[in-house]
């Protein structure tokens, strides 16, 4: 059966330590359903699932006008095409009974059995809740991938991706993180899904970047953001969203959900003063698109972190995330692939580094980290975090990589030229963004 | 008939403008344009890198006019648009062989 | 008095299966207010009042430039305006004590004995809390009108026209059906407002393209929407706010909350990606219109039936209604009226799809349809759907087209041709959309 | 120690009536966390933070096209900046155990001692969560400031101001109010925020104007706003998050969130109503920004009242604040300061205005206002109300202008005039609004 | 070879389309200006005070033709632009020296 | 003195920029424009409907250039804009009469 990284904590803290217990409203082991979890992990729901329209505004924004809709097709194509694969099979997968520690059965083949009157296993909130929620969690995650290979891909090819990528590489990683996988039963710690989501969305981004190529002109002619207003609406409605994302991965209306929330806050705020301060030091202009950057990568560097550290701790993050991404998509050029929107330098850099510092600076004392101070070395925890990093970043790599090839030798996966030209808005989707 | 065609600093149409009524000249066309010349563009920064923006706004003033005010109007056009500073821009001016006004059919001067 | 859907459901329940009534965190005879329900309910009327500014935005985005704020305004115009009318009588009107079944009785005028303290009656909210909950739908409905004459009606007319709409019309119909009136005595099933609120507005927008005229130049001249990113994140927001709207009406949060946003992100995710396929199939090219249109029907059609059917069920009327929204959409030349942004042909025709699917495919196994399995049998309960959404459609289109009629002969509905074609921004708003 | 408005009330209200106590789930003095207050506030914490990103869209859209960024980075900057500050000092500065009951001591420098698994005083949620929502407050306070010297301010001082305003002026105020301070100590009414967040940051807006002078050409040349549905969604976006503004200001998910989500709601739709109406008949056209400023106006009317007043006092409040803003704002021009986009005109005098209706409308006979009916006069109540805004007033006045006249005389406030011209996006920020 | 320009208001530009294509003139050049002449601008209203707006939207045309074409072409373009309205707009007519077609490179007329 | 206008491919803005400034060419004004020849436009959807979109975005430069200079431009505009397929632009060559640079006060080529 699954396991959320709740229950996990809380397994272990049954036996080590009990101090902050009562925090937690979906101890009991009874486990009858929580009306206050349940309203809590709604409105939870629902702000996940408003993230990624503000994906699309946060990416529409950068590219040129004549790719706008193209660009923002790609999250809208998830959220119409993601919610069926997570039902029909995406679901069981991730969270069916476990096969070997890696994949989940078919027990939830169709979402068959999953009651909205039964609670999930040690949990407050119904089973279907549970999967509703991860399902928003699904939507977005391939839409990330698409800030990589922006105003260049086929929308057929793309779309073909997104399914099989969220069936082989989303499901399986959520399994293993999540739903009673391996990572998981090592204690690799993933809060809200740095690894799940994060990283795993960011890798095959890169993966992306490079076996698509890069667009017409990359990089010697500019391509300036076309509307810098969406952007930063799209920034505002992914960090209003997050609070959804990570307070609501808390499963539960508490003081972890309180906890995360509050680091998430904390973390965007930093990363964004972060990124603005050092491109003012470095370039003289502390700009919008710094501010939303930063923000973003703060709080992709959170994710894994949220319930887990202190809100000091939390700053930290915020900071460093921050920093390392800046300095790497500032470099970007120099390693030779076009990443359009910096998918991989947002999610990839900034998940690698937040699952780091979640080793580094989980709050033992506190008993956030699931383990007693002492019980295990900060080396360990780190090195778990390492190694569930490594794990997924080969894991979707490789995969990503075959994936792609498959799709670019069967239908192709780059607009031919003359539509990269001309915009993909008006050639494939017979529409412009904009007209009198 | 002469047909002028004047670049300017966005900022300096409502001078020119006025500058334009005084002289008794009311009928003009504006097109926002984007101008490059000796003027230098300047930066712009996108996520840690930076691009040269080297086409400026400016505006393009079209005004035909009889042949007996064009000196007067590009002077005032000058007057009104002139900062000092480079890219402040130009004014050309061309021969116009016809011109109509749509609403009555008049042609020529009369149509200006 | 006013009854619930969801109570309705109970009502039945009790008598002839309790296996999901656990669930029901507002069964209590008892009935205390629940904090937790106050909760989500909260959550879900701000859900559902943010709305409006994604229909401003999902409809201005769609006219051209030199109209955006003209439309903007009927989606504004009705947030100033129904608040207040709701308060003053709307609700009395709607709520109040039934007199006939056709109507409540003046109880409730301003809003008096409306407490914030006791519980509406059979549930765990107060009742000021379910009245200003109701009140959102009130806002929403009237300015769902307005994608019909678009571009072309004054704005005195239209908010006049509204007031005595929403007085005359949406209260009725709404009293009707959950308000303690005859369809919801005959069980006629419509959890969020299929009925009540997209066929009642969408057989207005009929009424109002017949007597307001076509727009000079329709269908002969394109008349291409301005602003499609403004679309798509109108539709986001709708999609979003949606799961207030059908999630809330479970009027607390509890498993049929849980259900009822399930299948209002299921039905939408099929009917935008349905929509999309259709027409990439028969015009080549998958658009982001189609897409937010199509998501926007299949939420129309789940309305009816959030709270009543499966997951599965929630596919297949996402699939439907959106086929069906399609062929008739891209017909409606044939039909001689300018319904500019198809109000009737996707709340008119995607609710009354609804509606009849609700008594199609809602779960008597489970319980859901408030009928035991075999008690009546699925044409009774069809028949019943048929016979509330055509009720509605009668009454609603007589009333809103006497009503446009009088307007029409005493302020006049439509704006001078000069006006039309110089754009009513500048002439009626004394604004334009966009300066430099 | 800190004290909220509702638990004032809550304390005088055991005292003097009992009315309405059962609504109340935090009352019990025991004070245990209750999950379903968290999931609200929760909540409210969320939608109060996408205010700010509301704003930004709101002033963004009003400016012109040259500094539609510098502009929404006022908004983006508080958000990066005052989160840090709220959690270094801030917070402490505030909500610390009284001083003289002018300021918090430093108990909670760096939230040290702010726990998640403690209630708040008095409260039934966490002291973290009670921190963390104040913390929202904090964010959008300074930013609304920015609407006095919107297009001519250096980022850099304005950077500098607001981390100085919110430790100097926000907290100290904040505490005067809410955290033990002697307004509160002397029962000045302040339901969410009137006096602490508009009458504060509207007068700090006054002075700024002063200090730093009128744009070029104001007020001579039209400076028209260059996006009017940035704008219109802007004010959507704070209508939706004012719910969480004011019903997350009875700080639990009760009948006073009701009662306060509904005032809300109807204040700010007879607020737009009422503009609306007003420029209709001087001006012969009703504008998407009056109705947009109108139902700010009445936002921010309501604020201090929300939870004190009764839907009909809403009505009142809202139309009596738009009404005077309008004339206000209309006239501003003859008193010779520029404030570009009426922040003082809206939130300054709007927040005067509401504060003293509140005293006049506070419902004493329900219990609302704290006080029995006929315990205290009204005018004891309304001289009150008089003295919390005049205090108010006086200190952020002075205070504001003393920190902007150091300011302008160490780093300057203003850019240079060719920035001016240029517009400050390029120059300041090295952007572009739009770009093809 | 004569360039023909013409500014019209923006909900003819169908019509004269429509005009130009019957005299089989087939290539154009469009720009969105905004004009001032003898037309009234509208006044906007901005939080209770009003602005007078008298930069009005136009269409602005650019034709090249053969000296042959222009008569009709003007004509076409009145007729079809024509309202009796202020604010109708203007054709002007200016020599042309030399013509290009890039594609192919050929030079005058049948450059067009 | 002449002034070219061109009409070309937005995708070969840089190209003819890069051509110019090799010939000495700083100066240009730069409008976005659409256009109408014998390239087919496209078709757009809308809610299942098919229009034809036939004014496609194309730039337009202006140059304004000494006599000698004319020939040279207008083949390096030619070259660098060139794709060979249908919808590559034209170019025109006008007489000025007048050329004023606003800073100086300059006239004539000087001013260009
Ligand atoms: N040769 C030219 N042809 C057409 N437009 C020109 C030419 N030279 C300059 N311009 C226009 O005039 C503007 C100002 O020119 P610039 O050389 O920057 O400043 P200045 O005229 O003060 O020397 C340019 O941005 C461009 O729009
Ligand atoms: N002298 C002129 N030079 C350039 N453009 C002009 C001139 N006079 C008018 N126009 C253009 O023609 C448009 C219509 O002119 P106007 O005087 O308002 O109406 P009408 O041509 O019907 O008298 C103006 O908006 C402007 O764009
Ligand atoms: N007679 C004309 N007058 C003005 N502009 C023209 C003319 N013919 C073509 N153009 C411009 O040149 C562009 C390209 O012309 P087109 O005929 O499509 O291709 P080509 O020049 O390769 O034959 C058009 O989009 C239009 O902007």
């Amino acid at each position: 059966m699954w396991r959320s990284p709740f229950r996990r904590i809380l397994g272990f803290s049954f036996v080590l330590t009990a101090s902050w217990a009562t925090a937690a409203s979906a101890q009991d082991a009874a486990s009858e359903i929580s009306s206050s979890d349940t309203a809590w992990m709604l409105a939870s729901a629902a702000l996940v699932l408003f993230m990624t329209p503000g994906l699309a505004l946060f990416y529409g924004g950068l590219v040129r006008s004549k790719n706008v809709l193209s660009t923002m097709m790609h999250s809208f194509g998830a959220m119409a095409v993601i919610p069926i694969v997570w039902f029909l099979w995406g679901y069981t997968l991730a969270f069916g009974g476990d096969v070997w520690s890696v994949i989940g059965n078919l027990d939830h083949l169709f979402m068959r059995g999953v009651s909205w009157e039964e609670p999930a296993e040690g949990l407050a909130i119904s089973q279907l809740l549970f999967a509703t929620y991860q399902g928003m969690f699904a939507i977005i995650t391939p839409a990330l991938i698409a800030g990589a290979f922006a105003e260049r891909m086929k929308f057929s090819a793309y779309m073909l991706f997104i399914v099989l990528w969220s069936t082989l590489v989303y499901s399986p990683v959520c399994h293993w993180v999540w739903g009673g996988g391996w990572l998981g039963g090592l204690e690799v710690h993933d809060f809200a899904g740095g690894t799940v989501v994060h990283i795993s969305s960011g890798i095959a981004a890169l993966a992306a970047a490079i076996v698509i190529g890069k667009r017409q002109g990359y990089p010697k002619s500019p391509m300036m953001p076309h509307n810098l207003p969406w952007c930063a609406l799209g920034a505002g409605i992914l960090w209003f969203g997050w609070f959804g994302f990570n307070g609501g991965s808390a499963l539960g209306s508490n003081g972890i959900a309180v906890l995360a929330f509050t680091t998430t806050n904390l973390a965007a705020a930093t990363a964004a003063s972060t990124w603005v301060l050092v491109e003012w030091f470095f370039r003289g202009r502390p700009t919008m698109v710094g501010l939303a950057t930063g923000a973003v990568a703060g709080l992709v560097g959170i994710t894994p972190a949220a319930g887990f550290v202190t809100p000091g701790g939390a700053i930290v993050i915020g900071a460093v995330t921050s920093a390392v991404c800046y300095w790497f998509v500032s470099k970007k050029e120099s390693f030779g692939y076009d990443d359009s929107l910096d998918a991989f330098g947002v999610h990839g850099v900034g998940g690698t580094v937040g699952a780091i510092l979640t080793g580094v600076l989980c709050a033992q004392t506190l008993g956030l980290s699931g383990f007693a101070d002492g019980e295990v070395s900060r080396g360990t925890l780190v090195g778990l975090q390492v190694l569930g990093a490594a794990a997924t970043i080969i894991y979707s790599f490789v995969v990503s990589l075959i994936l792609l090839k498959i799709i670019d030798a069967v239908i192709g996966l780059k607009v031919d030229p003359d539509t990269e030209v001309a915009g993909l808005d008006v050639n494939i989707h017979g529409e412009s963004g904009y007209s009198i | 008939m002469k047909l002028i065609t004047a670049v300017i600093r966005p900022s300096r149409l409502e001078e020119v403008r006025k500058a334009l009524e005084e002289l008794g000249v009311h009928g003009l066309t504006v097109t926002e344009v984007r101008g490059h010349g000796r003027q230098k563009g300047h930066t712009e920064v996108f996520r840690g890198k930076e691009y040269v923006v080297d086409l400026l706004p400016k505006i393009r003033l079209e005004i035909a006019l009889p042949e007996e005010k064009v000196d007067q109007a590009v002077e005032g056009i000058e007057k009104a648009s002139k900062t000092g500073d480079v890219g402040d821009g130009k004014i050309f001016v061309v021969p116009i062989e016809e011109c109509v006004r749509i609403r009555t059919g008049e042609r020529g001067e009369e149509a200006l």
